[in-house]
């Protein structure tokens, strides 16, 4: 009964880890408690993404995590 | 002759390795017969500064999708005979692509305006993250390139009204 | 490796002969390794309707120093590591290429605008002149191509004010 | 004691020939005067230009070409 949350590009770096697997369900609330103080500091960011299952959320505040769901937490992208 | 093929009209990719724009380019022309002209940028990772190694790194569940829709998005809004979209990810060292788009039309002023729309769009809304590995030590210290301000307006100059 | 080279920062040439897109970009590619984008465009004799051939003339003492001018035009408007203009002259056949505009830039709307500046002038502000055969018969019949507005008004874009 | 004028692009069609050779000293109303009607009404365009001796003049009825200038009549332009 897991959620495996990834954290993309610099997170990872904040975060000290590029994934970590958490209970499930995950919701906005028990995300941002989990994650390190500078990653909550950074989701908190109109720049940063969530995607749950493949698709970015809309409205990330709305995240709803099942087990077996991959989250990824997706900061300002620089490609090109 | 090309010794690769590339698929018509749509040809985007996720390059785990490097690619010659040569042989790309003369592919992509090869697949496109009929158009008048073809445009055409590739993005290089530059030698300046103290730059060792450029690492890209992407979440593959939205790469290829998200390239796929930008290159829809460029074929609905011109009249486009064909678009190339390919993307390095991976460990890049100086002197290597990085990016290659090009655009085959009737009218020039298509091919040139879609290939410029699709890089402003892989730039900053695309689902890849880069650092650069700077410094003169054995590894040098890893540093995240963060978008430009000018990436954001860049891109923000293509928003319908 | 190219089998040809370009010269740097600027090589403008007014070609008799046929040329390799592929091989003219990579040879700029090489000549530019500090460049971190390139932007080019080809342009291409097209085989729509009943075309069998494309006959482009030029006034010689004109042609290369009009050519040399544009891009200096360009060298000195935008901030470019180099630049490419070749442009075909003589016969050609549908599928050959008839221009190869390129720009090296550091930064990629600079490589964007001076090859989209170049061409435009190409169009409508260089020596030459074009004619295509149509028709079914044997020899078909010649008609000059005459610039369209829109290449006028694509000029008038760079005018500065 | 002549001078080469050249019929560039289409107005070597209406010409009939690409190049003539006329009397020095050739001016303005001279050159209208000797080339055929369908030429001398495009040269009255403001897009045919006239290039003496290898420059474009920047005003055209200022021609005034001497013994073995070569002047080149240029119909508008289309290159690309």
């Amino acid at each position: 009964m897991s959620v495996k949350v990834l954290f993309l590009g610099p997170l990872a770096d904040l975060e000290g880890a590029s994934e970590r697997e958490f209970d499930a369900p995950l919701d906005w609330p028990g995300l941002l408690s989990q994650v390190s103080d500078n990653v909550a500091g950074q989701l908190l960011e109109a720049r940063v993404n969530i995607a749950c299952g493949g698709k970015v959320l809309p409205e990330k505040t709305t995240l709803q995590a099942r087990d077996g769901d991959e989250v990824a937490l997706l900061p300002p992208v620089s490609g090109g | 002759m090309a010794r690769i093929a590339v698929n018509a009209p749509v040809d985007v990719r996720v390059l785990e390795n490097g690619f010659s724009v040569g042989e790309a380019l003369a592919a992509f022309n090869a697949a496109h017969p009929d158009s008048g002209g073809i445009t055409s940028f590739v993005g290089t990772v530059r030698p300046d500064g103290e730059v060792k190694a450029l690492e890209l790194t992407h979440y593959e569940p939205l790469t290829l999708p998200g390239m796929e829709e930008i290159a829809a998005q460029a074929m609905e809004r011109w009249s486009l005979d064909g678009m190339l979209a390919w993307h390095r990810v991976g460990m890049l060292t100086p002197g290597q692509s990085i990016v290659l788009v090009a655009a085959a039309a009737r009218h020039r002023r298509a091919a040139f305006e879609a290939t410029d729309f699709v890089m402003d769009h892989l730039k900053s809304a695309a689902w890849f993250w880069k650092r650069e590995q700077r410094g003169t030590g054995a590894d040098g210290a890893w540093h995240w390139i963060s978008p430009r301000d000018a990436d954001y307006s860049d891109r923000a100059r293509w928003e319908k009204e």
